[in-house]
């Protein structure tokens, strides 16, 4: 009864026993025909490589350049998302919030790990870690610390725990001394932290 | 703080599990880190409450992992190296390096007799009448303080009944950070099981805490 | 479940470290776990509620020890041996040692994208009227269900304000357990930092949920 | 574990903080002196002796203290009176505080995360696990030792023990009747 286990030396060897459990299931799904690799390559494919922050920095640079769309994406997300050709699953239901000069929004999900993935790709590990999901929603300059951000201490932090299907992406503020960029220009500023909220745009300088 | 220790009302633990004929020590080791926690105390090497915030700080996935004793070692430890009793390389090393800043002062079995006939009482001579009285309605404030505390999650924001005075005793929050022991009344409150877990609880189950008067507020 | 998952407003897990250029996946085993429990939904007939709770309903000791996809895989297989579409001995002997249950259709490469952009909706029609309206203050129940919930521990019994009606969408408290999508109205609930962790919380912080018709009760 | 604690103890020892006799002496008392027969004894003449009942129940320290145990864990104590409309049952979510001087140091089971979680919230659930159901009528008080008081239960005196000596009774009350998992044995329980 009284054993010690799970000391962090065996680290190594738990990813090794996963890594074969997991092989092992894949053949017997295979197998037993429930699942086509071709599919399971796709899928892998196209979130390694094809979905990511990119598309989330498109839309909020279309945001910062034109006022009209703006004004769509934050009314209804989802449909105004869906004119870049971005939507699917985990994004079925999206809300864009914007960030002001007195209001700086968060994202977190409490509960499992919630994420915009058709904007942004599949979340970071820190996002689904403990240490994040545990104190975002108490602590959100402390954690904004960890990342090297201070804010204004007057600003209002808005936390959205992303507790339903709603998925939630942070419009950032535009940075100064980009009057006239282009949107593809734009783009190259927009991190995919600044979305979440755990960091702000790159400014022009950043780029140079 | 609102750490791994706080664990009432938490799901997933599964079914208590009984052991037939339990030892009172389930390997040599074990009894030895209970007897050291004992000595150290003695030795007033730190406080009561000073202990259990270490051990409530140790990170949730190590609290829940490691057995009832290698918890107590792994507290010591901490403490050890907090208070200045031994190194990192000491404790790697298993021996004394260097020889420890104070005068040493072995508690002897003797002590330690009394100690276990004596123990160590809590209570204090209070500062100033108890708040509450016996059938006052109170409500567990909502706090969350990074410090140690003893007011658990569950009840927090919640309405009882004060059931019992029990006197003034050290103020846990504070002796913990070391900063005095800043005795409070000390009061039992009772709350309904429904108050506490909603509608659909069992309407038979009443819970008991010790609650000191600044977790309090009236009703 | 008041179970290992429901992390919000707890201590001691230490800091957030962002990993600087972090992948995508870290492992190549990452990659066919995430891949997996994508194509097996079809096959599998579970919803996303089922799932959730596959993952979160286990010891804390053992959530809080594993890697996220290593909690993903379990749920993964724990789900497939619940229905009975493997066994034990067919995960140890890694290959197939009985015949196939029937499913009701496979992830073909073809279908990988389509399926993908259409996602899985959550809105249902309604003709009912949402009982609360932005500006409304709602209180969170006190709900402790063994099973799964949206709700976190953190927002219960406390007071906010309706921000946002969203819709008339599945709720997952049902979904979960097998018993049906019975949608309700589903609010953006904002809560202020001092009413949910009082005198200990910044006062310039702001808590939004996502709180179902039945999870609230009135609080004007 | 073994050989971290025992490194701890080395450089105590060598550090001239603590003697080996006194370790020593603190695991025998534990491990041989002190353990629920202290409970059971108080218990026992608590069933036969109504002035030491009623002070039992008002100041349980001093009563309990009458019969030389006390100290360690043990400074504060209540003794919970169970009826048959009142069941009471203890527990330390937040440790593993427990009443030392009449009941020794707390089984696994006591300190472990099911006990501790669910007591508070589910008793009624927890005491099936102990094989205990009780009348769905009966009041179920949780009392969760936050502080430095440390309970007891006094269960009911079985049915069939008229004129029994305290010496005999004393066999009859386990540890679990005092922490509330479990109730006193029954007269044929001891055949």
């Amino acid at each position: 009864m009284a054993n010690d286990h799970h000391h962090h030396d065996h680290d190594h060897s738990e990813l090794s026993d996963t890594q074969l459990r997991v092989r092992a299931l894949e053949t017997v799904l295979t197998e037993k025909g429930y699942v086509d690799p071709a599919a399971l390559d796709l899928l892998i494919e196209t979130y390694e490589k094809k979905v990511g922050p990119r598309n989330g920095a498109r839309v909020v640079a279309r945001a910062w350049a034109n006022p009209a769309y703006r004004a769509r994406l934050l009314k209804d997300a989802t449909p105004a998302i869906g004119e870049l050709g971005y939507a699917g699953r985990q994004g079925e239901h999206i809300v864009a919030v914007e960030n002001t000069p007195t209001l700086h929004n968060m994202v977190v999900c409490t509960l499992c790990s919630c994420y915009p993935w058709p904007v942004l790709g599949l979340p970071p590990v820190w996002y689904k870690s403990a240490p994040y999901r545990s104190r975002a929603v108490a602590d959100p300059r402390g954690v904004l610390k960890d990342f090297g951000v201070t804010l204004p201490a007057s600003t209002k932090i808005r936390v959205w725990d992303s507790t339903s299907e709603i998925r939630y992406l942070v419009v950032p503020m535009r940075p100064a001394g980009t009057d006239g960029w282009t949107e593809e220009r734009l783009a190259d500023l927009v991190t995919r932290d600044s979305m979440i909220g755990t960091g702000l745009p790159k400014s022009p300088k950043d780029l140079a | 703080m609102n750490g791994a220790a706080d664990m009432g009302g938490m799901d997933g633990f599964g079914p208590v599990v009984q052991e037939r004929n339990e030892p009172v020590f389930h390997a040599g080791w074990e009894g030895v880190s209970f007897a050291l926690n004992m000595v150290t105390g003695v030795a007033r090497l730190w406080n009561l409450d000073a202990f259990r915030f270490k051990r409530e700080s140790i990170p949730p996935p190590e609290y829940v992992n490691l057995s009832y004793y290698g918890l107590w070692t792994r507290t010591l430890e901490l403490m050890m190296l907090e208070y200045g009793v031994a190194t990192p390389a000491e404790i790697e090393a298993g021996r004394a390096i260097a020889p420890f800043k104070k005068a040493p002062r072995a508690v002897t079995a003797a002590e330690c007799a009394d100690m276990v006939r004596c123990g160590s009482p809590y209570n204090r001579p209070a500062p100033s009448p108890a708040l509450f009285k016996v059938g006052d309605k109170v409500r567990a404030k909502n706090m969350h303080p990074k410090a140690h505390t003893r007011l658990p999650r569950y009840v927090r924001g919640h309405v009882g009944e004060v059931v019992r005075i029990v006197g003034c005793h050290v103020f846990p929050d504070s002796n913990a950070s070391n900063l005095g022991e800043d005795p409070h009344w000390l009061y039992t409150v009772r709350f309904d099981g429904r108050e506490l877990w909603g509608e659909q609880s069992d309407p038979t189950v009443r819970v008991c805490i010790e609650a000191w008067e600044p977790y309090l507020e009236p009703v | 479940m008041n179970g290992p998952q429901d992390l919000g407003g707890m201590d001691g897990f230490g800091p957030v470290e962002p990993e600087p250029n972090e992948p995508v996946f870290h492992d190549d085993w990452e990659k066919r776990a995430f891949a997996l429990t994508l194509a097996m939904g079809m096959p599998g007939g579970w919803n996303i509620d089922q799932s959730r709770f596959a993952r979160e309903n286990r010891s804390p000791a053992e959530y809080w020890s594993m890697s996220y996809y290593q909690i993903w895989f379990a749920a993964l297989e724990r789900m497939l041996k619940e229905r009975a579409l493997i066994t034990d001995d067919e995960v140890v002997a890694g290959h197939s040692l009985h015949k196939p249950k029937p499913v009701p259709r496979v992830l073909s490469p073809g279908d990988v994208l389509k399926v993908l952009h259409r996602g899985g909706p959550t809105e249902r029609p309604t003709n009912t009227k949402p009982a609360f309206k932005p500006g409304n203050a709602v209180r969170a129940k006190n709900i402790n269900p063994p099973t799964h919930t949206r709700l976190p521990r953190y927002v219960r019994g406390h007071v906010g304000t309706v921000d946002r009606v969203i819709g008339f969408h599945v709720f997952p408290d049902s979904n979960a357990t097998g018993a049906g999508e019975n949608p309700q109205w589903l609010y953006t609930v904002r809560f202020e930092g001092r009413e949910l962790w009082g005198p200990d919380g910044d006062p310039t912080s702001q808590v939004s949920v996502d709180a179902w018709e039945s999870y609230l009760t009135p609080a004007d | 574990m073994q050989l971290r604690t025992r490194a701890l103890q080395t450089i105590l020892t060598e550090k001239g903080y603590i003697e080996q006799a006194a370790i020593d002496e603190l695991i025998e008392t534990y491990e041989k002196k002190i353990g629920p027969r202290n409970g059971a004894q108080v218990v026992a003449k608590a069933w036969t002796d109504p002035k030491f009942r009623k002070w039992l129940f008002e100041d349980g320290t001093a009563a309990i203290g009458s019969l030389g145990f006390g100290g360690r864990s043990g400074n504060h104590l209540v003794a919970l009176e169970n009826t048959p409309h009142v069941h009471n049952m203890v527990v330390c979510t937040l440790c593993s505080c427990y009443p030392w001087a009449v009941l020794g140091l707390p089984p696994l089971w006591y300190k472990s995360a099911p006990y501790r979680s669910r007591t508070v919230a589910d008793p009624r659930g927890v005491l099936r696990d102990f094989g205990v159901a009780l009348p769905k009528d009966t009041e179920i008080r949780v009392w969760d030792s936050t502080a430095e008081l440390r309970y007891m239960v006094v269960p009911m005196r079985p049915a069939g023990t008229d004129g029994w000596t305290e010496d005999k009774l004393v066999e009859l009350v386990t540890r679990d009747s005092m922490i509330g998992t479990g109730f006193a044995k029954s007269p044929k329980d001891l055949r």
